[in-house]
Protein backbone atom coordinates (compact mmCIF):
# COMPACT_ATOMS: atom_id res chain seq x y z
CA UNK A 1 0.00 0.00 0.00
CA UNK A 2 1.55 3.16 -0.94
CA UNK A 3 -0.48 5.75 1.25
CA UNK A 4 -3.38 5.73 2.94
CA UNK A 5 -5.97 8.48 4.98
CA UNK A 6 -8.96 8.44 7.18
CA UNK A 7 -11.62 11.21 7.26
CA UNK A 8 -14.41 11.30 9.97
CA UNK A 9 -16.50 14.43 9.60
CA UNK A 10 -20.10 15.68 10.60
CA UNK A 11 -23.18 14.20 8.40
CA UNK A 12 -23.68 17.81 7.76
CA UNK A 13 -24.19 18.66 3.71
CA UNK A 14 -21.59 21.76 3.94
CA UNK A 15 -18.87 18.98 4.34
CA UNK A 16 -19.95 17.09 0.68
CA UNK A 17 -17.74 19.09 -0.94
CA UNK A 18 -15.32 19.24 1.60
CA UNK A 19 -15.04 15.38 1.82
CA UNK A 20 -15.10 14.89 -2.32
CA UNK A 21 -12.25 17.63 -2.59
CA UNK A 22 -10.15 16.03 0.14
CA UNK A 23 -10.19 12.66 -1.47
CA UNK A 24 -9.43 14.16 -4.68
CA UNK A 25 -6.42 16.16 -3.34
CA UNK A 26 -5.70 12.72 -1.67
CA UNK A 27 -5.88 10.60 -4.80
CA UNK A 28 -3.43 13.79 -7.01
CA UNK A 29 -0.34 11.91 -5.71
CA UNK A 30 -0.98 8.77 -8.29
CA UNK A 31 -1.55 11.82 -11.42
CA UNK A 32 -5.12 10.63 -12.23
CA UNK A 33 -7.11 11.99 -15.41
CA UNK A 34 -9.68 15.03 -15.06
CA UNK A 35 -12.30 12.63 -15.64
CA UNK A 36 -10.80 10.09 -13.08
CA UNK A 37 -10.88 13.28 -10.61
CA UNK A 38 -14.28 14.34 -11.29
CA UNK A 39 -15.75 10.07 -11.57
CA UNK A 40 -14.08 9.97 -8.00
CA UNK A 41 -15.21 13.20 -6.65
CA UNK A 42 -18.92 11.92 -7.75
CA UNK A 43 -18.92 8.84 -6.21
CA UNK A 44 -17.76 10.30 -3.03
CA UNK A 45 -20.09 13.10 -3.25
CA UNK A 46 -23.20 10.14 -3.91
CA UNK A 47 -22.05 8.48 -1.07
CA UNK A 48 -21.73 11.24 1.42
CA UNK A 49 -24.84 12.39 0.28
CA UNK A 50 -26.59 9.21 0.82
CA UNK A 51 -25.27 8.68 4.21
CA UNK A 52 -26.89 12.49 5.23
CA UNK A 53 -30.27 12.04 3.30
CA UNK A 54 -31.15 7.97 3.75
CA UNK A 55 -28.57 7.32 6.62
CA UNK A 56 -29.24 9.35 9.26
CA UNK A 57 -32.72 11.46 7.80
CA UNK A 58 -30.43 14.83 7.49
CA UNK A 59 -29.22 14.58 11.53
CA UNK A 60 -26.84 16.58 11.38
CA UNK A 61 -24.60 15.39 14.69
CA UNK A 62 -23.62 12.11 12.86
CA UNK A 63 -20.63 10.53 11.56
CA UNK A 64 -19.36 9.81 8.19
CA UNK A 65 -16.33 7.49 7.80
CA UNK A 66 -14.12 7.91 4.23
CA UNK A 67 -10.73 5.34 3.96
CA UNK A 68 -8.59 6.28 1.32
CA UNK A 69 -6.18 3.97 0.20
CA UNK A 70 -3.62 3.49 -2.93
CA UNK A 71 -1.18 1.51 -4.15
CA UNK A 72 1.90 1.33 -6.34
CA UNK A 73 -0.21 0.09 -9.30
CA UNK A 74 -2.27 3.01 -9.11
CA UNK A 75 -5.49 1.31 -7.55
CA UNK A 76 -7.91 3.31 -5.23
CA UNK A 77 -9.86 1.55 -2.45
CA UNK A 78 -12.51 3.63 -0.99
CA UNK A 79 -14.40 2.82 2.26
CA UNK A 80 -17.27 5.28 3.30
CA UNK A 81 -19.38 4.27 6.47
CA UNK A 82 -22.15 5.40 8.08
CA UNK A 83 -23.87 4.11 11.39
CA UNK A 84 -27.24 5.09 10.07
CA UNK A 85 -30.75 3.24 9.62
CA UNK A 86 -29.46 0.75 7.18
CA UNK A 87 -30.69 -0.67 3.51
CA UNK A 88 -33.74 -2.71 3.82
CA UNK A 89 -33.06 -4.41 0.44
CA UNK A 90 -29.70 -3.93 -1.22
CA UNK A 91 -31.29 -5.23 -4.34
CA UNK A 92 -33.65 -3.11 -4.95
CA UNK A 93 -31.97 0.04 -3.85
CA UNK A 94 -29.37 -0.73 -6.38
CA UNK A 95 -32.07 -0.50 -9.25
CA UNK A 96 -31.51 2.71 -11.39
CA UNK A 97 -33.90 5.04 -10.92
CA UNK A 98 -35.45 3.76 -7.57
CA UNK A 99 -35.27 5.96 -4.56
CA UNK A 100 -37.01 5.52 -1.10
CA UNK A 101 -37.06 9.31 -1.36
CA UNK A 102 -39.02 10.74 -4.71
CA UNK A 103 -40.80 13.59 -2.66
CA UNK A 104 -37.11 14.75 -1.98
CA UNK A 105 -37.04 14.69 -5.78
CA UNK A 106 -33.82 12.13 -5.78
CA UNK A 107 -33.42 10.86 -9.10
CA UNK A 108 -32.48 7.14 -7.67
CA UNK A 109 -29.24 7.06 -9.51
CA UNK A 110 -26.46 7.30 -6.83
CA UNK A 111 -25.52 3.59 -6.88
CA UNK A 112 -25.73 3.06 -10.81
CA UNK A 113 -23.30 5.97 -10.93
CA UNK A 114 -20.73 4.54 -8.24
CA UNK A 115 -21.59 1.47 -10.32
CA UNK A 116 -20.49 3.13 -13.88
CA UNK A 117 -17.41 5.09 -12.18
CA UNK A 118 -16.13 2.48 -10.54
CA UNK A 119 -14.64 -0.78 -11.14
CA UNK A 120 -16.41 -2.07 -8.23
CA UNK A 121 -18.92 -1.61 -5.63
CA UNK A 122 -19.87 -3.53 -2.44
CA UNK A 123 -22.55 -2.93 -0.25
CA UNK A 124 -23.11 -3.78 3.24
CA UNK A 125 -25.95 -3.27 5.56
CA UNK A 126 -27.78 -4.13 8.43
CA UNK A 127 -30.77 -2.46 9.53
CA UNK A 128 -30.13 0.24 12.44
CA UNK A 129 -26.67 -0.35 12.68
CA UNK A 130 -25.20 1.28 9.40
CA UNK A 131 -24.10 1.27 6.25
CA UNK A 132 -20.44 0.31 4.48
CA UNK A 133 -19.44 0.95 0.59
CA UNK A 134 -16.38 -0.10 -0.84
CA UNK A 135 -15.37 0.99 -4.21
CA UNK A 136 -12.35 0.17 -6.03
CA UNK A 137 -11.07 1.61 -9.34
CA UNK A 138 -7.63 1.03 -11.21
CA UNK A 139 -6.17 4.38 -12.61
CA UNK A 140 -5.08 4.54 -16.05
CA UNK A 141 -1.04 3.96 -16.33
CA UNK A 142 -0.10 6.52 -18.87
CA UNK A 143 2.30 9.48 -17.03
CA UNK A 144 0.51 12.23 -19.10
CA UNK A 145 -2.40 12.67 -16.62
CA UNK A 146 -1.95 16.16 -15.71
CA UNK A 147 -2.77 16.88 -11.35
CA UNK B 1 -16.16 25.58 -4.39
CA UNK B 2 -19.72 26.54 -3.90
CA UNK B 3 -22.18 27.29 -6.66
CA UNK B 4 -23.11 30.90 -8.28
CA UNK B 5 -26.26 31.37 -9.77
CA UNK B 6 -27.63 34.21 -12.03
CA UNK B 7 -31.25 34.61 -13.29
CA UNK B 8 -32.42 37.13 -15.92
CA UNK B 9 -35.65 37.25 -18.14
CA UNK B 10 -35.76 37.78 -21.35
CA UNK B 11 -39.16 38.89 -22.45
CA UNK B 12 -41.02 35.88 -21.11
CA UNK B 13 -37.92 33.27 -20.67
CA UNK B 14 -35.89 32.57 -17.72
CA UNK B 15 -32.53 32.56 -18.04
CA UNK B 16 -30.07 30.60 -14.96
CA UNK B 17 -26.46 30.63 -15.51
CA UNK B 18 -24.92 28.16 -12.73
CA UNK B 19 -21.43 28.30 -12.20
CA UNK B 20 -18.92 25.96 -9.98
CA UNK B 21 -20.40 22.50 -8.28
CA UNK B 22 -24.12 21.29 -7.71
CA UNK B 23 -24.07 19.02 -5.49
CA UNK B 24 -26.83 18.23 -2.23
CA UNK B 25 -26.28 21.12 -0.28
CA UNK B 26 -26.24 23.52 -3.09
CA UNK B 27 -29.26 21.79 -4.92
CA UNK B 28 -31.44 22.48 -1.60
CA UNK B 29 -30.59 26.14 -1.92
CA UNK B 30 -31.10 26.57 -5.80
CA UNK B 31 -34.43 24.90 -5.73
CA UNK B 32 -35.94 27.14 -3.32
CA UNK B 33 -34.74 30.40 -5.54
CA UNK B 34 -35.50 29.03 -8.94
CA UNK B 35 -39.05 28.45 -7.60
CA UNK B 36 -38.91 31.67 -6.10
CA UNK B 37 -38.37 33.27 -9.81
CA UNK B 38 -40.90 30.92 -11.27
CA UNK B 39 -43.24 32.10 -8.84
CA UNK B 40 -42.36 36.08 -9.14
CA UNK B 41 -41.31 36.43 -12.63
CA UNK B 42 -44.16 35.91 -15.44
CA UNK B 43 -41.81 32.64 -17.24
CA UNK B 44 -43.14 30.75 -19.78
CA UNK B 45 -39.77 29.19 -20.98
CA UNK B 46 -36.74 28.69 -18.92
CA UNK B 47 -32.98 28.33 -20.63
CA UNK B 48 -30.37 27.05 -18.35
CA UNK B 49 -26.89 27.85 -19.29
CA UNK B 50 -24.55 25.00 -18.01
CA UNK B 51 -21.15 26.42 -19.82
CA UNK B 52 -19.67 27.28 -16.19
CA UNK B 53 -20.91 24.30 -14.29
CA UNK B 54 -17.67 22.15 -13.26
CA UNK B 55 -19.22 19.85 -11.14
CA UNK B 56 -22.66 17.67 -10.82
CA UNK B 57 -23.51 14.76 -8.76
CA UNK B 58 -27.31 13.10 -8.92
CA UNK B 59 -28.88 15.59 -6.83
CA UNK B 60 -28.50 18.23 -9.65
CA UNK B 61 -29.76 15.66 -12.21
CA UNK B 62 -33.14 15.68 -9.60
CA UNK B 63 -33.54 19.23 -9.40
CA UNK B 64 -32.93 19.93 -12.79
CA UNK B 65 -35.58 17.02 -13.65
CA UNK B 66 -37.69 18.56 -10.87
CA UNK B 67 -37.93 22.42 -12.42
CA UNK B 68 -38.50 20.26 -15.70
CA UNK B 69 -42.13 18.50 -14.59
CA UNK B 70 -42.93 22.32 -12.93
CA UNK B 71 -42.23 24.49 -15.94
CA UNK B 72 -43.54 21.87 -18.82
CA UNK B 73 -46.93 21.43 -16.43
CA UNK B 74 -46.82 24.98 -16.48
CA UNK B 75 -47.40 24.83 -20.42
CA UNK B 76 -43.50 25.88 -20.90
CA UNK B 77 -40.37 24.32 -22.07
CA UNK B 78 -36.77 24.14 -20.44
CA UNK B 79 -33.98 24.34 -22.63
CA UNK B 80 -30.63 23.53 -21.74
CA UNK B 81 -27.33 25.04 -22.94
CA UNK B 82 -23.83 24.72 -23.27
CA UNK B 83 -23.10 21.68 -21.19
CA UNK B 84 -19.55 21.20 -20.08
CA UNK B 85 -17.78 18.33 -21.23
CA UNK B 86 -17.04 17.42 -17.23
CA UNK B 87 -20.97 16.69 -16.87
CA UNK B 88 -21.36 15.13 -20.12
CA UNK B 89 -20.95 11.26 -18.76
CA UNK B 90 -24.10 11.84 -16.23
CA UNK B 91 -25.81 13.22 -18.50
CA UNK B 92 -26.03 10.70 -20.89
CA UNK B 93 -26.15 8.13 -17.68
CA UNK B 94 -29.65 10.11 -16.63
CA UNK B 95 -31.07 10.24 -20.09
CA UNK B 96 -31.80 13.56 -19.36
CA UNK B 97 -31.63 14.54 -23.10
CA UNK B 98 -33.99 12.03 -24.14
CA UNK B 99 -36.82 14.56 -22.67
CA UNK B 100 -35.26 17.86 -22.23
CA UNK B 101 -33.75 19.53 -25.59
CA UNK B 102 -30.34 20.90 -25.67
CA UNK B 103 -29.05 24.10 -27.61
CA UNK B 104 -25.73 25.19 -28.74
CA UNK B 105 -26.01 28.33 -26.60
CA UNK B 106 -28.34 31.32 -25.37
CA UNK B 107 -28.62 32.99 -28.78
CA UNK B 108 -30.08 29.75 -30.40
CA UNK B 109 -32.30 28.50 -27.18
CA UNK B 110 -33.81 32.01 -27.38
CA UNK B 111 -34.39 31.99 -30.87
CA UNK B 112 -36.06 28.38 -30.62
CA UNK B 113 -38.45 30.31 -28.20
CA UNK B 114 -39.47 32.93 -30.41
CA UNK B 115 -37.38 35.61 -28.66
CA UNK B 116 -35.35 37.65 -30.21
CA UNK B 117 -31.57 37.51 -28.89
CA UNK C 1 -19.43 23.39 17.59
CA UNK C 2 -20.55 24.33 14.31
CA UNK C 3 -18.39 21.79 12.50
CA UNK C 4 -15.64 18.81 13.14
CA UNK C 5 -13.47 16.74 11.03
CA UNK C 6 -10.81 14.29 12.07
CA UNK C 7 -7.59 13.11 9.39
CA UNK C 8 -5.53 10.24 10.13
CA UNK C 9 -3.19 9.67 7.76
CA UNK C 10 0.56 7.84 7.26
CA UNK C 11 3.63 9.59 8.96
CA UNK C 12 5.25 10.15 5.25
CA UNK C 13 6.57 13.60 3.86
CA UNK C 14 4.19 13.46 0.95
CA UNK C 15 1.46 14.10 3.76
CA UNK C 16 2.71 16.93 5.07
CA UNK C 17 1.07 19.05 1.91
CA UNK C 18 -1.95 17.34 1.91
CA UNK C 19 -2.64 17.68 5.94
CA UNK C 20 -2.07 21.73 5.62
CA UNK C 21 -4.40 21.96 2.47
CA UNK C 22 -7.07 19.82 4.38
CA UNK C 23 -7.18 21.69 7.44
CA UNK C 24 -7.06 25.03 5.32
CA UNK C 25 -10.34 23.69 3.55
CA UNK C 26 -11.87 22.75 6.49
CA UNK C 27 -11.68 26.32 7.77
CA UNK C 28 -12.53 28.08 5.01
CA UNK C 29 -16.31 28.08 5.80
CA UNK C 30 -15.47 30.48 8.71
CA UNK C 31 -14.34 32.74 5.74
CA UNK C 32 -10.73 33.60 7.18
CA UNK C 33 -7.99 35.72 6.04
CA UNK C 34 -5.11 34.82 3.56
CA UNK C 35 -2.72 35.86 6.57
CA UNK C 36 -4.82 32.98 8.87
CA UNK C 37 -4.88 30.40 6.21
CA UNK C 38 -1.23 30.76 5.96
CA UNK C 39 -0.81 30.83 9.94
CA UNK C 40 -3.01 27.89 9.75
CA UNK C 41 -1.74 26.01 7.32
CA UNK C 42 1.97 26.67 8.94
CA UNK C 43 1.12 25.79 12.51
CA UNK C 44 -0.23 22.30 10.99
CA UNK C 45 2.65 21.75 9.01
CA UNK C 46 5.14 22.17 11.86
CA UNK C 47 2.95 19.77 13.44
CA UNK C 48 3.05 16.99 11.30
CA UNK C 49 6.66 17.33 10.52
CA UNK C 50 7.71 17.32 14.32
CA UNK C 51 5.76 13.82 13.99
CA UNK C 52 7.28 12.23 11.31
CA UNK C 53 10.88 13.39 12.29
CA UNK C 54 11.23 13.53 15.95
CA UNK C 55 7.80 11.14 16.88
CA UNK C 56 8.25 8.51 14.87
CA UNK C 57 12.25 9.10 13.48
CA UNK C 58 11.38 9.02 9.43
CA UNK C 59 9.53 5.22 10.39
CA UNK C 60 6.76 5.74 7.57
CA UNK C 61 4.13 3.38 8.76
CA UNK C 62 2.82 4.94 11.12
CA UNK C 63 -0.13 7.45 11.62
CA UNK C 64 -0.49 11.36 12.81
CA UNK C 65 -4.58 12.28 13.88
CA UNK C 66 -5.40 15.73 13.04
CA UNK C 67 -8.93 16.87 14.77
CA UNK C 68 -9.97 20.01 13.32
CA UNK C 69 -13.23 21.81 15.32
CA UNK C 70 -14.96 25.34 14.20
CA UNK C 71 -17.08 27.12 16.56
CA UNK C 72 -19.82 29.62 15.19
CA UNK C 73 -17.58 32.71 17.06
CA UNK C 74 -15.24 31.83 14.36
CA UNK C 75 -12.96 29.80 16.79
CA UNK C 76 -10.70 27.11 15.71
CA UNK C 77 -9.32 23.99 17.47
CA UNK C 78 -6.84 21.77 16.31
CA UNK C 79 -5.76 18.76 18.41
CA UNK C 80 -2.48 17.09 16.70
CA UNK C 81 -1.98 13.46 17.90
CA UNK C 82 1.64 11.24 17.15
CA UNK C 83 2.20 7.62 19.11
CA UNK C 84 5.75 8.36 18.92
CA UNK C 85 9.13 8.61 20.90
CA UNK C 86 7.08 11.72 23.32
CA UNK C 87 9.28 14.80 24.37
CA UNK C 88 11.90 14.37 27.23
CA UNK C 89 11.46 17.99 28.41
CA UNK C 90 8.97 20.01 26.82
CA UNK C 91 10.24 23.40 28.46
CA UNK C 92 13.42 22.58 26.72
CA UNK C 93 11.84 21.54 23.60
CA UNK C 94 10.07 25.19 23.35
CA UNK C 95 12.91 27.04 23.35
CA UNK C 96 13.58 29.32 20.41
CA UNK C 97 16.23 27.66 18.46
CA UNK C 98 16.65 24.49 20.28
CA UNK C 99 16.14 21.26 18.28
CA UNK C 100 17.70 18.03 18.80
CA UNK C 101 18.62 17.41 15.47
CA UNK C 102 20.55 19.97 14.23
CA UNK C 103 22.70 17.56 11.91
CA UNK C 104 19.15 17.95 9.86
CA UNK C 105 19.45 21.48 9.36
CA UNK C 106 16.48 21.92 11.71
CA UNK C 107 15.99 25.75 13.00
CA UNK C 108 14.37 24.99 16.11
CA UNK C 109 11.50 26.95 15.12
CA UNK C 110 8.88 25.21 14.90
CA UNK C 111 7.29 25.48 18.17
CA UNK C 112 7.74 29.12 18.38
CA UNK C 113 5.76 29.50 15.09
CA UNK C 114 2.87 27.24 16.55
CA UNK C 115 3.04 30.03 19.51
CA UNK C 116 2.94 33.24 17.35
CA UNK C 117 0.63 32.11 15.11
CA UNK C 118 -1.74 30.69 17.61
CA UNK C 119 -3.48 31.97 20.49
CA UNK C 120 -3.09 29.02 22.55
CA UNK C 121 -0.47 25.93 22.07
CA UNK C 122 -0.64 22.97 24.65
CA UNK C 123 2.12 20.53 24.16
CA UNK C 124 1.13 17.01 26.37
CA UNK C 125 3.70 14.27 26.25
CA UNK C 126 4.45 11.04 27.84
CA UNK C 127 7.57 9.19 26.80
CA UNK C 128 7.42 5.96 24.73
CA UNK C 129 3.56 6.96 24.27
CA UNK C 130 3.63 9.82 22.01
CA UNK C 131 2.84 13.58 21.56
CA UNK C 132 -0.51 15.87 21.31
CA UNK C 133 -0.61 19.21 20.59
CA UNK C 134 -4.23 21.68 21.27
CA UNK C 135 -4.23 24.66 19.51
CA UNK C 136 -6.93 27.33 19.20
CA UNK C 137 -6.83 30.71 17.53
CA UNK C 138 -9.59 33.23 17.56
CA UNK C 139 -10.26 34.02 13.87
CA UNK C 140 -11.47 37.96 13.17
CA UNK C 141 -15.21 38.45 12.87
CA UNK C 142 -14.94 40.92 9.87
CA UNK C 143 -17.16 39.05 7.07
CA UNK C 144 -14.82 41.04 4.46
CA UNK C 145 -12.34 38.31 4.37
CA UNK C 146 -11.62 36.23 1.59
CA UNK C 147 -12.47 33.16 1.05
CA UNK D 1 0.80 22.52 -4.68
CA UNK D 2 4.97 21.39 -5.05
CA UNK D 3 8.25 23.07 -5.71
CA UNK D 4 9.34 24.27 -8.40
CA UNK D 5 13.23 24.85 -9.07
CA UNK D 6 14.55 26.83 -11.60
CA UNK D 7 18.75 27.63 -11.39
CA UNK D 8 20.49 29.59 -13.77
CA UNK D 9 24.49 31.00 -13.78
CA UNK D 10 25.18 34.62 -14.33
CA UNK D 11 28.54 34.63 -14.61
CA UNK D 12 30.19 33.13 -11.36
CA UNK D 13 26.46 33.88 -9.44
CA UNK D 14 24.48 31.14 -9.47
CA UNK D 15 20.31 32.80 -9.58
CA UNK D 16 17.90 30.49 -7.70
CA UNK D 17 14.04 30.61 -8.15
CA UNK D 18 12.10 29.42 -6.12
CA UNK D 19 8.06 28.60 -6.55
CA UNK D 20 5.49 26.71 -5.00
CA UNK D 21 5.66 25.11 -1.41
CA UNK D 22 8.16 24.79 0.60
CA UNK D 23 8.17 22.27 3.55
CA UNK D 24 10.08 19.55 4.69
CA UNK D 25 9.00 17.17 2.14
CA UNK D 26 10.68 19.56 -0.59
CA UNK D 27 13.61 21.00 1.26
CA UNK D 28 14.93 16.92 1.67
CA UNK D 29 14.57 17.42 -2.25
CA UNK D 30 15.80 21.45 -2.29
CA UNK D 31 18.94 20.79 -0.16
CA UNK D 32 19.95 17.72 -2.47
CA UNK D 33 19.52 19.96 -6.17
CA UNK D 34 21.20 22.90 -4.71
CA UNK D 35 23.90 21.21 -3.31
CA UNK D 36 24.88 19.41 -6.47
CA UNK D 37 24.75 22.67 -8.16
CA UNK D 38 27.13 24.53 -5.80
CA UNK D 39 29.76 21.46 -6.58
CA UNK D 40 29.25 21.27 -9.89
CA UNK D 41 29.34 25.35 -11.35
CA UNK D 42 32.00 27.23 -10.42
CA UNK D 43 29.62 29.14 -7.87
CA UNK D 44 30.94 32.52 -5.72
CA UNK D 45 27.53 33.96 -4.72
CA UNK D 46 24.27 32.95 -4.89
CA UNK D 47 20.71 34.82 -5.53
CA UNK D 48 17.89 33.63 -4.24
CA UNK D 49 14.05 34.74 -5.53
CA UNK D 50 11.18 34.21 -4.01
CA UNK D 51 8.67 35.66 -5.75
CA UNK D 52 6.72 33.03 -6.37
CA UNK D 53 6.58 31.55 -3.14
CA UNK D 54 3.83 30.78 -1.80
CA UNK D 55 4.23 28.98 0.87
CA UNK D 56 6.88 27.95 4.04
CA UNK D 57 7.52 26.45 7.19
CA UNK D 58 10.63 26.44 9.53
CA UNK D 59 12.07 23.44 6.99
CA UNK D 60 12.62 26.00 4.64
CA UNK D 61 14.34 28.75 6.62
CA UNK D 62 16.80 24.99 7.73
CA UNK D 63 17.57 24.54 4.51
CA UNK D 64 18.08 28.12 3.74
CA UNK D 65 20.28 29.01 6.32
CA UNK D 66 22.37 25.56 5.83
CA UNK D 67 23.37 26.49 1.98
CA UNK D 68 23.98 30.44 3.80
CA UNK D 69 26.44 28.60 5.64
CA UNK D 70 27.78 26.47 2.96
CA UNK D 71 28.28 29.63 0.51
CA UNK D 72 29.67 31.99 2.81
CA UNK D 73 31.75 29.41 4.68
CA UNK D 74 33.52 29.23 1.05
CA UNK D 75 34.03 32.95 0.71
CA UNK D 76 30.60 33.83 -1.33
CA UNK D 77 27.47 35.60 -0.62
CA UNK D 78 23.68 34.57 -0.15
CA UNK D 79 21.47 37.94 -1.29
CA UNK D 80 17.36 37.42 -0.93
CA UNK D 81 14.83 39.42 -3.70
CA UNK D 82 11.33 39.56 -3.71
CA UNK D 83 10.41 37.94 -0.89
CA UNK D 84 6.48 37.02 -1.17
CA UNK D 85 3.99 39.06 1.49
CA UNK D 86 2.87 35.68 2.80
CA UNK D 87 6.36 34.70 3.83
CA UNK D 88 6.98 37.99 6.05
CA UNK D 89 5.91 36.95 9.31
CA UNK D 90 8.17 33.65 9.05
CA UNK D 91 11.43 35.70 8.04
CA UNK D 92 10.92 37.99 10.50
CA UNK D 93 10.29 35.61 13.44
CA UNK D 94 13.74 33.50 12.02
CA UNK D 95 16.07 36.77 12.29
CA UNK D 96 17.53 35.55 8.41
CA UNK D 97 17.43 39.18 7.52
CA UNK D 98 19.91 40.02 10.57
CA UNK D 99 22.53 37.85 8.67
CA UNK D 100 21.42 37.36 4.91
CA UNK D 101 21.10 40.64 2.44
CA UNK D 102 17.96 41.15 1.26
CA UNK D 103 17.47 43.30 -1.85
CA UNK D 104 14.17 44.34 -4.36
CA UNK D 105 15.42 42.49 -7.06
CA UNK D 106 17.76 40.24 -9.04
CA UNK D 107 19.24 43.18 -11.14
CA UNK D 108 20.03 44.85 -8.03
CA UNK D 109 21.30 42.37 -6.53
CA UNK D 110 23.31 41.41 -9.21
CA UNK D 111 24.37 44.62 -9.75
CA UNK D 112 25.32 44.30 -5.73
CA UNK D 113 27.97 41.79 -6.54
CA UNK D 114 29.27 43.05 -9.39
CA UNK D 115 27.97 41.43 -12.47
CA UNK D 116 26.32 43.00 -15.39
CA UNK D 117 22.44 42.18 -15.09
N1 LIG E 1 -26.28 5.11 3.36
C1 LIG E 1 -27.57 4.72 3.20
N2 LIG E 1 -28.34 4.40 4.28
C2 LIG E 1 -29.62 4.00 4.12
N3 LIG E 1 -30.24 3.87 2.91
C3 LIG E 1 -29.52 4.16 1.81
C4 LIG E 1 -28.17 4.60 1.88
N4 LIG E 1 -27.71 4.82 0.61
C5 LIG E 1 -28.75 4.51 -0.22
N5 LIG E 1 -29.83 4.11 0.49
C6 LIG E 1 -31.14 3.66 -0.08
O1 LIG E 1 -30.91 3.29 -1.43
C7 LIG E 1 -31.78 4.05 -2.28
C8 LIG E 1 -31.09 4.35 -3.60
O2 LIG E 1 -29.96 5.21 -3.37
P1 LIG E 1 -29.39 6.06 -4.61
O3 LIG E 1 -29.20 5.14 -5.77
O4 LIG E 1 -28.25 6.86 -4.12
O5 LIG E 1 -30.64 7.01 -4.99
P2 LIG E 1 -31.17 8.31 -4.21
O6 LIG E 1 -30.11 8.76 -3.26
O7 LIG E 1 -31.41 9.28 -5.30
O8 LIG E 1 -32.42 7.83 -3.52
C9 LIG E 1 -32.09 5.30 -1.46
O9 LIG E 1 -33.30 5.91 -1.91
C10 LIG E 1 -32.19 4.75 -0.06
O10 LIG E 1 -33.47 4.13 0.13
N1 LIG F 1 6.05 15.17 17.99
C1 LIG F 1 7.25 15.18 18.60
N2 LIG F 1 7.75 14.04 19.13
C2 LIG F 1 8.95 14.02 19.75
N3 LIG F 1 9.74 15.11 19.90
C3 LIG F 1 9.29 16.28 19.40
C4 LIG F 1 8.05 16.39 18.72
N4 LIG F 1 7.87 17.67 18.33
C5 LIG F 1 8.97 18.36 18.74
N5 LIG F 1 9.83 17.52 19.40
C6 LIG F 1 11.10 17.91 20.04
O1 LIG F 1 11.08 19.31 20.24
C7 LIG F 1 12.21 19.93 19.59
C8 LIG F 1 11.82 21.29 19.07
O2 LIG F 1 10.83 21.17 18.03
P1 LIG F 1 10.66 22.38 16.98
O3 LIG F 1 10.53 23.66 17.76
O4 LIG F 1 9.61 22.01 16.02
O5 LIG F 1 12.07 22.44 16.24
P2 LIG F 1 12.68 21.46 15.15
O6 LIG F 1 11.58 20.64 14.59
O7 LIG F 1 13.30 22.38 14.18
O8 LIG F 1 13.69 20.62 15.89
C9 LIG F 1 12.57 18.95 18.49
O9 LIG F 1 13.92 19.11 18.10
C10 LIG F 1 12.31 17.61 19.18
O10 LIG F 1 13.40 17.28 20.02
Amino acid sequence: MKNRMELTFLSVSENEAFARSTVAAFIAQLNPTMDEVTEIKTVVSEAVTNAIIHGYNHQADSEITIVCEIFANKEVELIITDQGTGIENIYEAKEPLYTSKPELERSGMGFSIMDSFMDSLEIYSTIDKGTTLIMRKQLTKTETACH
Amino acid sequence: MGLKTDFTMKEHVLVVRLSGELDHHEAEILREIWQQKLRDENVRHVILNLEEMIFMDSSGIGVLLGRYKEISQAGGELVICKVNPSLKKIFDMSGLFKIIRLEDNEQYALHSLGVAS
